[in-house]
């Protein structure tokens, strides 16, 4: 299983290559988080992220790992934008790719509800 | 014994990190208390945060040594 | 609701554009099928689709129009190549953009699923 | 009244369409029996296949006219 995971402040492009190389890939399911120019009703510029960075990655993995277990995939790919993030751009992309789209689906889905009880990264500010 | 604050923990702290001198390994309430005796401002945040050791969660029964760095966690927003 | 629905021959490009504009926009989901190079344990060199296209169209319109009612997004767009699709190579290529992931990938699910069954195209051969 | 084949049906009948001429409205089943009394292979496929009526899949109850463009839609199996 290919596995990829960036912490990091620069913008993520908006195109990715693919997770995982191969004529075994059937299903790229991808999700793309971006900032909304509205936080608890207030109209804002943009959010603030920060992340206890060697941990959230090792949470990042262990996650993955426990859900390819369930239904293994063949690549995953994470990128989480931290710092300054402004309206309309994105904070979060991750890419599976499987088989299968049923597993892609499950583990796109499962990987962000883990992610937004389990991994060390807030957002802390508006700007 | 470093001790590293996050988001809501770091404002309330005003430090994003410190050293705690032990010369024993401590307990999760333990280390609680010592903290919260320097920051009597993160004791609402208790309940909601988690402690990591070395870049792991712990869990209740977690015993803290010198040489760890420390974590609080508070609850997480990622995404 | 911004709706694009486009059944060709050509590719399908690697990047799209958002399915809808703005700051609105938190989530954007997408689904990517590719051809692989195995089909009922033979090797291929890819697939032929065809379509019934005026009323594949319009019977994805109305799918996406029935899962809206339950969960609205902000913007769809599917795209369905047909002819031969060479291994490797994209056969569908769905993005939805809301403003929430769980509407994006409750509706991105609900359409494969609804597309497997009721529209009219087909896998005709490999090649 | 136009017939359209596609996919096994189209295979099977040969042709990817064709007219019928029909002076009256036909239920389903009588439409069924005039393409089956032209593609005889058709039938295996015909417990499986929808009619579409001018691009509308139809219930049992439909009734088609002489203006119609009929479609033969076997299962499915895009994406």
């Amino acid at each position: 299983m290919h596995l990829q995971i960036h912490i990091g402040s620069e913008p993520i492009a908006a195109a990715q290559p693919a997770p995982a190389p191969g004529e075994g890939v059937g299903a790229l399911a991808e999700f793309t988080g971006l900032v909304r120019g509205e936080e608890n009703g207030a109209l804002i510029g943009g959010l603030i992220y920060e992340a206890y960075q060697p941990m959230a990655e090792r949470v990042i993995a262990r996650i993955i790992d426990e859900l390819c277990a369930a239904r293994p995939v063949l690549g995953v790919r994470v990128i989480h934008r931290i710092g300054r993030v402004p309206v309309g751009e994105a904070a979060i992309y991750v890419g599976v790719a499987a088989k299968h789209r049923a597993e892609a689906f499950a583990l796109l889905a499962g990987f962000m509800d883990r992610l937004k009880q389990d991994v060390p990264i807030w957002k802390t500010d508006t700007f | 014994m470093t001790i590293l604050y996050f988001a809501q923990t770091r404002r309330l702290a005003g430090i994003a990190s410190e050293t705690l001198s032990l010369s024993d390994p401590v307990s999760a309430d333990a280390l609680w208390d010592a903290i919260l005796a320097r920051h009597p401002d993160l004791a609402p945040l208790r309940s909601v945060t988690r402690l990591a050791r070395n870049g792991e969660f712990t869990d209740a029964d977690a015993v803290f040594a010198p040489g760890d760095e420390i974590a609080l966690i508070p609850p997480v927003s990622g995404g």
